[in-house]
């Protein structure tokens, strides 16, 4: 059966070449209607594909045509859809489609509107791409796509010294990433003669477990460096935070919903690799841990709500991970997508805060808006809850799997996963009180968003209250051995410390607010340490990049570049020519007898020799 | 040995026929004007003028032969001869008639009959244009030269869609040899509609004979479309600085061209010598006519209108009535009846021609150009187009 | 009778060539290859091309050196004048010309195999049927193309004639 | 009557001849227009030898070819004279030698 799978992401790239073409001429009406159309095309036709598929048990692969074919490397341009996919699917498109539509509120008065939607609509092509992929060469060209629509995004405001940075950061620390992405791409080639998933699957089942470090260890951590540069993971986190120099929609869409979470979606494609090198899934499952608690502490000390809540999202990203090196893949998908409603949420309920202020995004400068913004307030209550893992709530569910999992794989782990749960609670509650209770600190007039901002955060709040109900792990049994079922004891833990993390919360910021203070001044240095990140970026600064300048602008560009390639090869080649033409140039007398003639010389010439060596015959 | 006889023969009969005809042409033509216009036309010169073409031969012989000082002498010279001779050249491919034996000498009635004879006149009508154009360069005046581009302008437009006119009949016939293409025109629908061309099935070309009819007027430099030489607006046009022999051998081009053209028109389109209806009763159609000519010519010879035509008159009517027997041996008909159709064809047309010139004024010159190039050629290119389609949906054409 | 007439063309060729590189006139010239051209329609027919001997005439004499002759008579171009530029042409040239058509001859003599001997009417290969056939067929692709390029090229000539000088 | 024989090799010795005064032509004079007439004769000379060879080979291809250059002279020739009016409508000459601005 063929279902032109191609469609799905076909219709977001007809969007963004019209818009991205005509746009400027289109009246706004049009490119709405063109950027929303097109996505709710692609979100009808998953939908009917589903309907075609279902109840999808196994995997349903439609290949156009090849697109490299040279000695053993064989790679078709092929799309395939099974559960796995699916899910992100329906995440991507739906999630998306909510998002499209409120940013269309959000966006209403920007110059550059058309701009920001044929980028957006461009995002969601290449995401879909890269969801769809049956091979990883499709998957890392979707890969790429969206690192590209997250640089343009994140420097939307291209005008901004702050914007371009970040942006730039986003995009170089990504390239890291990739860097390592590709290599694994290679080493897999070396491997397996194919990028295919199925047939890499079909070759691995066959190999036996890799108990030390061998060459399959090596694929895993190689994509799974790729995987912390997508999905904002230690060390590569450093761009997330800085990349909500970008609009808060897109910050929504592509740095909570669905981008960052490629590099999982990523590994739990590639599970069949990961399952075969336990070293790779140990170095995940501690990297996510450590992300998570790092992230979360971080984001205790943050006051931009939008900071507060990307950090929240790396160390959410960290859960996930943990999910996955804990082999629970379908938990880390399932975290995936509850995630994706109540992080969505949050960004966007902030975006809308934001938007309320008129630009204000530090909690400093909030309060109160309670009353100003009840729709706003409650949605993001839900949020909140969610992310905390309040029991009912649709983060209770997924990240009970996760951590229930990874105390069967080691008790430690689910203690610090579980503490970190706590800090969650606390800094999203932190930030929820502060901005909408006590007194409010802003000077601008608060209002209330429309309806189009309004109504997708009822309807993913709706969804975070109750999208643990969505039995993913069940759904994902056919590819993944289904991970084992939360122990109540773990349930109750986990939820208790979030409830704690909240009431902490509470106490701090609403009842007694003073008291802040002090706590903030008796942690004294540690907590200006975690209110400027740990330094990270700085240490960057001195071990990465400032080496790295010098050697590039002393020795590579002064020496290597002005010295040895312009003085002698450019230079050198290009006096050399001009001596050259200048002899030549003695024939150019612009007298066509004289070519001519030069013409009827050179043709004797060749006649001559023909006839000398007989060419004839 | 005897074809190099008989093809010497063949070529002296048709000269001298063609010659006669040429001078006499002019004689009907001032005729007919004459009595389109209601005037008797030349009658002085013999019995009704019919001396009169002699003497206007021996007028242009006897005209002083100037050659005016300015002109580029070689080319001046060399223009009429061309004109004149490339005129004269293409009736060698007309076939008058069927193939015939006499005394046992099985030939055509034709001087030569070459595969590709269509393209044949229509290669010297090609080069033909450098007569008139070398004519108008070479007097070295203005309206001379005006004359000359015109005509050659002219010339060249208008051998598009006659060219695309003569095509589509061929593939109708598809032959390219004239006699081939008079053959495929033989025999009757319904035992009484004739075959030829203009009503041959699938499609038949009666569009293609009025436009091949209009560019032949272009072609020929006739009314109306005698631009070239128009009196009013260039004095003579390209034969301005001519005078008497030089200036007659265009006059005779002029008048072979027509001739030819006419000759082409009815191999193509109207079946050459095919008689209108069978051939038993065809036969006896030519003594009838010439039998009822015969007549008339008695009747005004019994009520002349003139003093001398009660002497003329009879006289005609005699020589009628001795062609009416020479058409009725039938030993001869065989020869002669498909001669006679072919002359009455042709010299419908020609009539036609004459009567054109008689009725219409003359265009001007964007019209002209306008006229063929959006107009006739693609009505041209559609008639063609149409046929083709046709005879490819109908192969064995009924 | 081929000897003849293929000596006979092959002169008038040959005179009306000379005549167009030693004319002052393009008038002259232009006409000098029309004598050319007929007089290759006439070796064609020997060759048995009946149909490119007619093309020749319609092509060659009809249309393209009535263009050239119009345009000559539009520029009312006269007799050209002597420039001493272009020396290199000027000596060059000569020697270079008859060292070409000696090595060609040669090579033709000596260097071609088993040429035929030319028999007028012993092929008559090139009749329309044949060459039409055979354009229609083989020869489609580059019938189209060739069709094409002159469309093209009618178009060009408008647009370059039009063309406003300022 | 019988037809005394003429050796190919005199038709392309001709074609050469021929081709070779073309190129004379094309040396030697200084109007742009018989300078465009010279390379039209060498495209006969070519034709010439073309259908030459396809008497040889007994072949009708050598035709086809003659044929295609001439349509490409044809279409040469049209937009050649037209280049040439603008040339002339330009510069007011039509001597070869004065157009030489393509130079350094």
């Amino acid at each position: 059966m063929i279902l032109n799978l191609w469609l799905i992401p076909l219709f977001p790239l007809l969007g963004f070449v019209v818009n991205g073409l005509l746009g400027k001429r289109l009246p706004k009406g049009a490119v709405t209607g063109i950027a929303l159309g097109s996505v709710a095309a692609s979100l009808a036709y998953v939908a009917y594909v589903f309907s075609q598929l279902w109840p999808l048990t196994g995997a349903h692969t439609e290949h156009y045509f090849t697109w490299i074919n040279s000695g053993f490397l064989n790679v078709g341009f092929d799309l395939t859809v099974d559960r796995l996919s699916a899910v992100m699917l329906a995440i991507v498109t739906g999630v998306g489609f909510l998002i499209h539509i409120y940013a269309t509120g959000y966006m209403a008065d920007d110059a550059g509107y058309y701009r920001f939607f044929s980028y957006f609509n461009l995002f969601m092509f290449f995401m879909l791409v890269l969801v769809l992929a049956s091979n990883l060469l499709v998957l890392f060209v979707g890969w790429e796509g969206v690192g590209l629509c997250s640089y343009l995004l994140v420097g939307y405001y291209f005008t901004e010294d702050f914007a371009t940075n970040a942006a730039n950061k986003a995009f170089i620390v990504n390239r890291i990433g990739d860097f390592g992405f590709s290599l694994g791409m290679f080493l897999t080639v070396f491997l397996f003669r194919t990028l295919d998933f199925g047939k890499i699957a079909a070759t691995v089942s066959t190999m036996p477990l890799e108990a030390g470090i061998g060459v399959l260890t090596l694929i895993c951590l190689l994509l799974f460096v790729g995987a912390t540069g997508k999905s904002a993971q230690f060390p590569l986190y450093v761009w997330l935070p800085d990349a909500m120099a970008g609009p808060t929609p897109v910050s929504a869409l592509i740095h909570a919903a669905t981008m960052v979470t490629a590099g999982v979606y990523m590994v739990a494609r590639v599970s069949f690799l990961f399952s075969h090198a336990p070293r790779a899934m140990e170095v995940v499952a501690v990297i996510g841990l450590f992300t998570a608690v790092f992230a979360a502490t971080i984001g205790m000390a943050q006051n931009d709500i939008k900071k507060v809540f990307a950090y929240s999202t790396v160390s959410q990203l960290g859960y996930m991970f943990l999910g996955l090196g804990v082999g629970a893949y379908s938990a880390g998908i399932f975290h995936v997508m509850t995630h994706a409603f109540f992080k969505a949420l949050l960004f966007l309920g902030a975006g809308s805060v934001i938007h309320g202020l008129s630009g204000e995004q530090d909690l400093r400068h909030m309060g109160g808006l309670r009353k100003a913004m009840p729709i706003t307030c409650w949605t993001l209550f839900v949020a909140s809850l969610a992310i905390s893992g309040v029991p009912g709530f649709s983060g209770f569910f997924s990240k009970d799997e996760i951590l229930a999992a990874a105390y069967t794989h080691a008790p430690w782990m689910f203690w610090v996963g579980a503490i970190t749960a706590g800090i969650t609670a606390f800094y999203v509650f932190r930030a929820w009180f502060l901005a909408f209770f006590g007194t409010y600190r802003g000077h601008h007039h608060a209002h209330e968003s429309p309806l189009a901002m309004t109504a997708p955060l009822m309807i993913l709040a709706f969804l975070s209250a109750i999208g643990g109900f969505i039995n993913v792990p069940q759904w994902l049994t056919p590819l993944y051995s289904s991970a084992e079922h939360g122990n109540i004891s773990v349930m109750v833990i986990s939820a208790t410390i979030g409830l704690i993390g909240i009431a902490i919360a509470l106490f701090l910021y609403v009842i007694r607010p003073a008291l802040a203070e002090t706590a903030k001044n008796a942690a004294g240095p540690l907590y200006t340490l975690v209110e400027n990140k740990y330094y990270v970026d700085e240490i960057y600064q001195g071990v990465v990049v400032a080496p790295l300048e010098g050697i590039s602008r002393f020795l590579l560009w002064r020496g290597v570049d002005e010295g040895l390639l312009d003085s002698l090869l450019v230079n050198g080649i290009g006096r050399f020519i001009r001596k050259l033409g200048g002899l030549l140039r003695q024939l150019q007398s612009g007298s066509i007898r004289n070519y001519a003639t030069w013409v009827l010389a050179g043709s004797l010439l060749v006649i001559f020799f023909i006839g000398l060596f007989g060419g004839v015959r | 040995m005897t074809f190099v006889i008989v093809s010497l023969i063949k070529i002296a009969l048709v000269f001298a026929v063609f010659m006669t005809t040429l001078a006499y042409l002019q004689w009907v033509e001032r005729k007919v004007l004459a009595h389109i216009q209601s005037r008797t036309g030349p009658l002085r010169v013999g019995p009704h003028g019919l001396m009169q073409p002699l003497a206007d031969v021996l007028k242009l012989l006897t005209k002083e032969d100037l050659l005016p000082p300015y002109v580029n002498r070689f080319f001046y010279l060399l223009a009429p001869f061309i004109a004149v001779s490339l005129a004269l050249i293409t009736i060698a491919v007309i076939p008058f008639g069927p193939h015939i034996n006499v005394f046992g000498i099985s030939t055509d009635m034709q001087i030569s009959d070459i595969n590709v004879g269509v393209l044949f006149p229509l290669a010297i009508a090609a080069v033909s244009v450098y007569g008139i154009a070398l004519a108008g360069w070479s007097s070295n005046n203005k309206y001379s030269l005006l004359g000359g581009l015109r005509s050659s302008a002219q010339m060249i437009s208008y051998e598009l869609p006659l060219t695309l006119a003569i095509v589509a009949p061929l593939l109708l016939v598809n032959h390219l040899s004239f006699r081939a293409i008079a053959d495929g025109q033989a025999g009757y629908y319904l035992g009484f509609i004739p075959r030829w061309a203009i009503f041959q099935m699938p499609f038949p070309q009666i569009f293609g004979f009025l436009i091949f009819l209009i560019s032949a007027f272009a072609e020929t430099n006739r009314i109306p479309f005698d631009l070239p030489e128009a009196e009013n607006e260039l004095v003579a046009g390209f034969h301005t600085e001519y005078s008497s022999m030089k200036f007659a051998s265009f006059f005779m081009a002029e008048y072979a061209n027509i001739v030819n053209i006419t000759c082409v028109g009815t191999v193509l389109f109207l079946g050459a010598w095919q008689p209108l209806f069978p051939a038993p009763y065809s036969n006896w159609v030519p003594p009838l006519v010439f039998l009822a000519a015969g007549i008339l010519c008695f009747f005004h010879g019994l009520n002349p209108a003139r003093k001398n035509d009660q002497i003329t008159f009879p006289i005609f009517g005699v020589a009628f009535l001795a062609l009416a027997a020479l058409f009725a041996i039938p030993p001869l008909q065989f020869i002669l009846a498909p001669l006679f159709w072919f002359a009455a064809k042709v010299g419908l047309l020609i009539l036609v021609f004459i009567w054109i010139r008689g009725t219409l004024p003359r265009f001007r010159y964007d019209q002209l150009m306008h006229f063929a190039w959006t107009f006739l050629f693609p009505c041209a290119l559609v008639n063609l187009l149409l046929t083709a389609l046709l005879v490819a949906l109908f192969p064995g054409n009924p | 009778m081929d000897t003849v007439l293929f000596v006979i063309c092959a002169i008038v060729a040959i005179v009306c060539a000379f005549n167009l590189v030693l004319q002052k006139h393009p008038i002259s010239s232009a006409l000098s290859l029309i004598g050319v051209m007929s007089s290759l329609a006439v070796l064609y027919l020997l060759l048995g091309a009946e149909f490119m001997a007619m093309a020749q005439m319609i092509v060659y004499g009809g249309a393209v050196m009535v263009l050239f002759i119009f345009v000559i008579m539009l520029l009312n171009a006269g007799t050209e004048k002597n420039s001493n530029k272009s020396w290199f042409a000027q000596i060059a040239g000569l020697p270079l010309l008859l060292a070409f058509v000696a090595v060609v001859a040669f090579l033709i003599r000596s260097a071609v195999p088993g040429l035929k001997n030319v028999s007028f009417g012993s092929w008559w290969g090139g009749t329309a049927q044949n060459v039409g056939r055979l354009l229609f067929t083989t020869y489609l692709l580059p019938f189209e193309i060739i069709s094409i390029l002159i469309l093209i090229a009618i178009l060009g000539a408008v647009v370059l004639a039009q063309k406003e000088i300022d | 009557m019988p037809h005394p024989h003429v050796p190919l090799s005199w038709y392309l010795i001709l074609s050469a001849i021929l081709f070779t005064l073309g190129a004379a032509g094309f040396l030697y004079r200084k109007s742009v227009i018989t300078v465009f007439m010279s390379i039209e004769l060498m495209l006969n000379a070519v034709n010439l030898s073309f259908i030459a060879f396809s008497y040889q080979l007994q072949k009708v291809d050598g035709h086809i070819y003659s044929f295609f250059v001439m349509v490409v002279a044809a279409a040469e020739a049209a937009v050649g004279l037209a280049i040439i009016l603008t040339i002339f409508k330009n510069r007011g000459t039509l001597q070869i030698d004065e157009i030489d601005s393509l130079k350094l």
